[in-house]
């Protein structure tokens, strides 16, 4: 049977990177195709690719059997390819209805005016596929981080019934930003797809790429490495194929899990933000990690922002090392000994503009200064010590932070907070968006720093994480704890238990 | 080489700058030498560096009649012509305490006219004109401008000659700029409607911006309205009567003249250092133009000879 | 359906706040003869806003306005019957004038996006060649305009209203209904918020860049043709002072200069802010020499009131 | 070539398109070159790099300051005013002057959250009032003796140098220091390129845009005080229309207007270029009716050569 696209040898480089070395590679008809590998293995690119967004350098890309090179997003998408985005994609300015169908409007055009209702009542439909309830006339900007990802994934959707031809779907991290329910919800949608649509699925989530494609390809340095059908793989062995090593079997360092802590740092009495979360109060300790879990909604990001200084609390207490702070600004939270590593890593994690150094000091920087003047030789020493420490891939200390893959990002955002020295890290979905290999180097981190003393609060991207790594668990329901759990080694509460305290 | 003659001014962009650049033109020709225009856009810094870079360029073998953008400039350019052996010509702007006999021979006069004194008698044409009372709005150029200083100073002077017949409703500065007048003016038709007998602005392109303002209520021509300058819009606004009157300043006679005598003093022709100081700080004639005299004034003999130094002159400048 | 954002209608609260102040001082500040003059004085403003929103919401500016204007002027009182051209096409001048105004605007647009040069330094340079063309053109002299017929566009009145006022009205529908309801609208939102985002999906960044500054063009062209009516000539400062002014309203109004935020209707309500202050300073009798302080201190206050700065995660 | 390679060249563009500038103004009039030319024409640039000098920081937070030109007018009053009574004390008065008004600018950005665009242009009217009070709405001259003894490290001559190209050189020592050897100057950079990352990261973002106005006030009321001792005067129109190109200057440089990307040579090579345009244009002796158009294109010629596109993901 001939495939619905094909990539033959194709080959792409960016300046200084081959981003694809002569892949080959096949989408049937009503296939789903998983795509896995590293940061910066390649993946986003290769769909960009297909979408439109990016011109191979040399191979050739053939769809329904004949050429194919598509000029522009709208190229792809009149030829039936469409695409969802692994950073956000998505106008917050623009109605729900304007966002699906964006760059599309020609459909509601009368006398060159658009039809407001009649793009609205569209748009219903194509809500409607992935269960999305609001209306479409509500600006994006009011909807939370999830509805936003199902309106894009909507966008996409719309392909389906606008086009005679085959459609292919490129989902490229769709999951990272849903919550298991969502992930449900996008799995039976991407199944019903499949009844005439061909789909690649890209994630870090090596559970979900099986459980949803027929195939799998792995990729690495930007070479197809590997390629099997998802019925005679496991995850342990796409791993292997992943990062050329064996998957550890102590994924969530448990083995350095500490039972033992030390004096109690934090003690929040009764904090609340209108609106948002009521009433928290908890200890915690040197070296203890306190899993929150709850699903969106339940006030856990705000929370994680509130001790990060960026939403003052309405009420309540906070008191470091028994002393009340105030939590008004940043700056008061870093001074009381927080360290805040938010979810949005591009818009709040990282100072793109900055190189690798800048970046990790930007928080200790009175440490690496002297009237103000900046000791660069200290500087890049500490820095380097830490690069070598944490393994993270970069050329050097001044190579721009833009040009590291986002595992790598992270670990430098985590690196900044040690570097300054919190007391209390509060990590809000460390491990989002990046890969399996570098997952393992930010939980031996977050361990490390245990050790040192930290105490930590974390937001995992997954429940299992939350269960892998924490000591105890706070379960937040409605802006308001629902369940506390303790989890030491060996005692682990098990995900079925959370989830039922959580909805 | 050929000795270059220049003029440099506020911009090509008024009409009084412009005719003032054609009369330097005009004498170029007639001495057959290359003539140049700089303009200073408004900014004191480039018009003197523009004047350095020509200085420069020629050796100092350049005559420049000069409308310093603003009066201290004056100082700068005369320094840098002396230094260089260029000659200059100042017009309108200088410190009072700048004088062309200190700096022999290289600057060779300063040209002006008499603020306090046309201003004096173009606000006693609008107060004629208004039938020697009632109130009146005042229009002024950019505040610490010296000729808008002199010229409020003559429209005050005359006002408080009339013993309180004629009263100053408001003055408002309108930065010699039309479009501000027309909002001005249409503000103070909400807040003195009818108290308004007339109009005086310290120039014409601000005079016709009252003067529109005017007439989209319907009342130009009612109210008497006078400007200075003699720009085209304004003699022809006189000639429909709407307008009361203003000053013509001849911008061909000093554009020309103040060249001719800078050339002369290089040339030789005349020795300044030997002439009176009448003829080195000097007015121009300044033509109160009104209703009465406007026909007259169209059909004058406005040529001169640019060998007659001074005949055009009013007299000594006199310091306040 | 939403509840309405009473924030949103803040700017209009502050202009009603200012004009109960400034009748307090000057109780003639509120008839009816002076809110049509305060329309009047705002109708050139207007036009030039609606231009000016549009290149802001996609986050770019536009320097070029005095040029244009001047430009258009220039062209308007050459093209009717005037003392310094033979030129007599009536109201048909309209069309070119505006015509010229889009030109430049492509100019503007085309040299920004092909160029990738920065608007703010394409517009600025544009914008003095414009004014150098005008002066150039009639080496410093005015083009007056004397075919009365003509100067009725915005001296005559309609419904009792100037002329001038219904095309600013006129201007501002056009702009609501192509900021509302055409493509180019949703893209300037689309582009001043995510460009990115916005190609990605398809959206022709380039070529709605371009018509931007176009559209710009043609209302900062229309509103050189009314300057020329207004003032009954044409020349190269016949604009001057008008740039900061319309950049002032569109801030004012609560459009935010880096894009997406904001609308057409905001800075109509801009314009009247800043218009009410200027004509304030005059009714409320403030000494000339501190008016500037007066004015620049009210501004601060008016912003505060007005803006909501919620919505602006960054204050740039 | 390896990267670093081309980010070097990439720097160095700005001093090419200086270069070629000045030669081609050579191959006209080879006068222009002479030792003492070349002096002169920097010496008359540093009013205009002083003034773009500090604005620069606050245009690499991704903001802007329209207040320059106003203090910069502001302070020459002040200065005049102050030498007969207070002799030195006067050039700390009119500095001080210059600082406090970016100290407003500063806390009008910070506490009241307005875009630095309407703030600064606020302040500017207040400081324009401000002068037009401290000079009684005149010129004031400075006299030849006070100008000797109090201004000669500002206008005096030292080995054929111009002290102002002194002045000029030690401002761009002292700044560019402070921006590429400081936490200071590298937070200014973090804000510009991405504020909110720079605020989680527990900086007091306020306080680094708090300084940046200040400096740009200062370097303002510096380049009044150096003007007005050129000039030796004070008056409320001194810096009239340098806003404009100072700005000008900054993006010509090849600093990015939006942001984070930038230094204050490259403002000193942004300065230096308009200059050499502008006198070059006199010396090539291009007709005054075409300066202004020649100006524009080649100020957006320029800077399509000078800016760095690989910083910048989108030309706005
Ligand atoms: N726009 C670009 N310009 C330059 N280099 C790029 C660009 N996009 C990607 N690259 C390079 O191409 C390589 C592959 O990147 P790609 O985005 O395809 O990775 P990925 O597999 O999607 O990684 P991730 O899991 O982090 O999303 C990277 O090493 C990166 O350096
Ligand atoms: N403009 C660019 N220049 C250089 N490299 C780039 C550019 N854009 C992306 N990359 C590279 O592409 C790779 C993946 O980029 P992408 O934006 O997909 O990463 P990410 O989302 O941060 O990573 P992750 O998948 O871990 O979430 C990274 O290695 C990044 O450095
Ligand atoms: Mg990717
Ligand atoms: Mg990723």
């Amino acid at each position: 049977m001939q495939p619905l696209l094909e990539l033959r040898k194709v080959t792409k480089e960016f300046p200084g990177v081959r981003a694809l070395d002569s892949v080959d590679l096949h989408v049937d008809r009503r296939e789903v195709v998983g795509l896995i590998g590293e940061n910066g293995a390649g993946k986003s690119t290769l769909v960009k690719i297909l979408a439109g967004i990016h011109r191979i350098d040399s191979g050739s890309m053939l769809f329904d059997g004949s050429p194919a090179s598509f000029r522009s997003p709208r190229d792809a998408f009149n030829h039936g390819l469409t695409m969802v985005f692994q950073e956000q994609s998505i106008i917050p300015t623009l109605t729900v209805a304007e966002n699906i169908f964006l760059g599309r409007e020609q459909e509601f055009l009368r006398f060159g005016v658009i039809d407001k209702r009649a793009m609205n009542a569209a748009a219903e439909v194509e809500l409607a596929k992935v269960h999305l309830d609001c209306n479409p006339a509500t600006k994006c900007a009011s909807l939370d981080f999830a509805a936003r990802q199902m309106v894009e994934i909507a966008k996409a959707l719309s392909l389906d019934g606008r086009i005679d031809s085959d459609i292919v779907i490129l989902l490229d991290e769709p999951t990272s930003v849903l919550e298991r329910q969502e992930i449900d919800l996008l799995f039976e949608i991407i199944k019903e797809l499949k009844a005439k649509a061909s789909i690649i699925f890209i994630s870090h989530r090596l559970d979900e790429v099986l459980q949803v494609s027929d195939r799998v390809y792995v990729l690495r340095d930007g070479a197809v490495v590997h390629e099997t059908a998802s019925t005679e793989a496991t995850i342990t062995g796409l791993h292997e194929h992943m990062v050329g090593r064996q998957l550890d079997h102590e994924y969530y360092r448990e083995n350095k899990q500490r039972e033992l802590f030390g004096e109690s740092v934090l003690s929040v009495r009764n904090l609340t933000i209108e609106g948002e979360f009521r009433n928290l109060s908890f200890d915690l300790a040197e070296g203890q990690i306190l899993g929150i879990a709850g699903v969106v909604g339940s006030g856990r990001e705000s929370f994680a922002r509130c001790l990060g200084g960026l939403l003052p609390p309405s009420n309540g207490e906070i008191l470091v090392d028994g002393k009340p702070v105030r939590l008004n600004q940043p700056h008061q939270a870093v001074l009381a000994g927080f360290g805040f590593v938010p979810s949005e890593r591009k818009s709040e994690g990282i100072v793109t503009g900055l190189s690798v150094s800048e970046n990790m000091t930007l928080a200790a920087g009175d440490r690496f200064s002297r009237f103000g003047f900046i000791k660069f030789e200290q500087e890049r020493t500490e820095c380097q010590r830490w690069i070598d420490r944490l393994r993270i891939r970069t050329p050097s200390t001044k190579t721009p932070m833009q040009s590291l893959s986002g595992g790598n990002q992270q670990k430098v955002v985590l690196s900044k907070w040690q570097i300054f020295g919190s007391k209390v890290a509060v990590l809000d979905h460390p491990t989002r968006g990046i890969d399996v290999g570098a997952k393992e180097d930010v939980y031996e981190l977050i361990r490390e720093m245990a050790d040192q003393g930290v105490a930590i609060i974390l937001l995992g991207d997954t429940l299992e994480e939350v269960i892998g790594l924490s000591n105890s668990i706070l379960v937040l329901k409605d802006g308001e704890v629902s369940a506390k759990f303790q989890a030491p080694v060996g005692a682990k509460p098990d995900q079925i238990e959370l989830i039922s305290k959580m909805v | 080489d050929d000795m270059t003659l220049a003029i440099s001014m506020r911009s090509l962009s008024n009409p009084y700058h412009a005719t003032f650049a054609r009369g330097g033109e005009e004498f170029a020709k007639s001495v057959g030498l290359p003539f140049e225009v700089l303009v200073t856009e408004g900014n004191s810094e480039k018009g003197l560096a523009d004047i350095r870079a020509l200085i420069a360029r020629t050796g100092g073998n350049v005559c420049i009649n000069v409308d310093p953008n603003d009066s201290p400039d004056a100082a700068t350019i005369v320094e840098e012509a002396e230094g260089a052996g260029a000659y200059v010509v100042t017009q309108w702007n200088k410190p009072d305490d700048l004088h062309p006999w200190d700096h022999n021979p290289n600057y060779v006069a300063h040209m002006s006219f008499s603020g306090v004194g046309t201003s004096k008698e173009i606000t006693n044409a609008l107060i004629d004109a208004m039938g020697g009372e009632g109130g009146i709005v005042a229009i002024g150029g950019i505040l610490s401008n010296v000729p808008a200083i002199e010229r409020k100073l003559g429209m005050e002077q005359a006002v408080a000659d009339t013993d309180g017949k004629v009263q100053i409703l408001d003055f408002q500065p309108a930065d010699w700029n039309e479009t501000k007048a027309f909002e001005i003016m249409q503000a103070w038709l909400t807040r003195y409607g009818d108290e308004i007998k007339g109009v005086w602005a310290a120039n014409d392109s601000m005079g016709i911006g009252a003067l529109e303002a005017l007439r989209q209520e319907g009342k130009a021509g009612s109210v008497p309205v006078t400007g200075i300058d003699g720009t085209e819009a304004a003699l022809s606004a006189i000639e429909a009567g709407e307008m009361a009157g203003t000053v013509a300043w001849d911008p061909m006679w000093t554009g020309g003249m103040g060249l001719s005598l800078c050339h002369a003093a290089a040339t030789g022709a005349i020795d300044v250092a030997a002439e009176p100081h009448e003829h080195r700080e000097f007015y121009g004639t300044g033509i109160v133009v009104t209703p009465a005299n406007i026909a007259d004034f169209r059909t004058r003999d406005a040529s001169f000879d640019y060998n007659d130094y001074w005949a055009k002159s009013t007299g000594q400048i006199q310091y306040q | 359906m939403e509840s309405i954002n009473w924030r949103a209608l803040a700017p209009i609260g502050v202009f009603f706040l200012l004009c109960i102040v400034i009748a307090i001082f000057s109780p003639n500040f509120l008839s009816v003869s002076n809110a049509v003059r305060i329309l009047n004085a705002s109708a050139i403003p207007v036009v030039l806003v609606m231009g000016a929103t549009f290149v802001i919401l996609m986050g770019s500016i536009d320097l070029s306005v005095e040029g244009i204007v001047a430009l258009c002027a220039v062209v308007t009182a050459s093209l009717v019957l005037n003392d310094t051209f033979s030129a007599n096409l009536g109201f048909w001048a309209i069309p070119f004038a505006v015509l010229a105004g889009g030109i430049i605007g492509a100019a503007n647009g085309a040299t920004h996006v092909f160029l990738k040069v920065p608007s703010f330094m394409v517009t600025l340079g544009i914008g003095f060649v414009c004014l150098g063309i005008a002066t150039a053109a009639l080496g410093g002299f005015p083009v007056r305009i004397s075919d009365r017929g003509f100067r009725a566009l915005t001296l005559g009145r309609t419904l009792g209203l100037p002329n001038g006022i219904w095309l600013a009205a006129a201007a501002v529908f056009v702009a609501y209904v192509i900021q509302e309801r055409t493509r180019l609208g949703r893209y300037v939102y689309a582009i001043g918020t995510d460009e990115i985002t916005a190609r990605q999906s398809g959206v022709p960044v380039e070529r709605t860049r371009i018509l931007v500054f176009v559209l710009a063009g043609f209302f900062s062209g229309l509103a050189g043709v009314m300057a020329a009516a207004q003032l009954g000539q044409g020349h190269a400062l016949i604009a001057s002072g008008r740039l900061f002014t319309t950049i002032t309203a569109v801030v004012v109004g609560g459009t935010a200069l880096s894009g997406g935020v904001g609308s057409v209707l905001n800075s109509v309500v801009g314009v009247l802010i800043v218009i009410v202050l200027t004509n304030g300073m005059v009714l409320m009798g403030v000494p000339p020499f501190v008016q500037q302080g007066v004015q620049g201190f009210l501004i601060i206050v008016a912003v505060t009131l007005a803006l909501d700065r919620r919505q602006l995660l960054v204050v740039k | 070539m390896t990267e670093k390679q081309k980010e070097l060249l990439r720097n160095l563009v700005p001093i090419f398109t200086l270069l070629a500038l000045v030669l081609g103004i050579a191959a006209f009039e080879p006068g222009f070159l002479k030792p003492a030319n070349l002096v002169t024409v920097t010496a008359d640039t540093m009013t205009l790099f002083l003034m773009a000098s500090g604005a620069t920081f606050v245009i690499m937070l991704g903001s802007i300051d329209l207040s320059i030109q106003a203090i910069a007018s502001m302070t020459s009053c002040i200065l005049a005013a102050l030498l007969p009574m207070f002799g030195g004390t006067a050039l700390l008065i009119a500095l001080a002057g210059g600082a406090t008004a970016g100290v407003l600018s500063g806390l009008v950005v910070n506490y009241f959250r307005i875009p630095s665009f309407v703030a600064t242009l606020a302040i500017g009217g207040i400081m324009t009032s401000v002068a037009f009070w401290a000079s009684n709405e005149r010129s004031i001259y400075i006299s030849d003796e006070d100008k000797s003894t109090w201004l000669n490290w500002a206008t005096g001559t030292s080995v054929g140098i111009d002290h102002e190209v002194v002045v000029g050189l030690v401002v761009l020592a002292t700044l560019s220091a402070i921006l590429s050897l400081t936490r200071f100057g590298r937070l200014v950079r973090a804000v510009g390129s991405q504020e909110r990352a720079v605020v989680a990261s527990g900086i007091n973002v306020n306080r680094i845009k708090f300084f940046a106005f200040v400096i740009s006030g200062l370097m303002a009321g510096l380049a009044g005080i150096v003007m007005a001792a050129r000039l030796g005067s004070g008056s409320p129109t001194l810096a009239s229309e340098f806003l404009l190109p100072a700005i000008a200057c900054i993006i010509v440089g090849g600093t990015a207007i939006t942001g984070g990307v930038g230094s204050i040579w490259k403002t000193f090579v942004g300065a230096l270029i308009i200059a050499v345009v502008r006198i070059g244009m006199t010396f090539v002796g291009i007709t005054v009716l075409a300066q202004q158009i020649v100006f524009g294109l080649v100020l957006v010629i320029a800077v399509a050569m000078t800016i760095d596109r690989t910083k910048v993901s989108v030309v706005k």
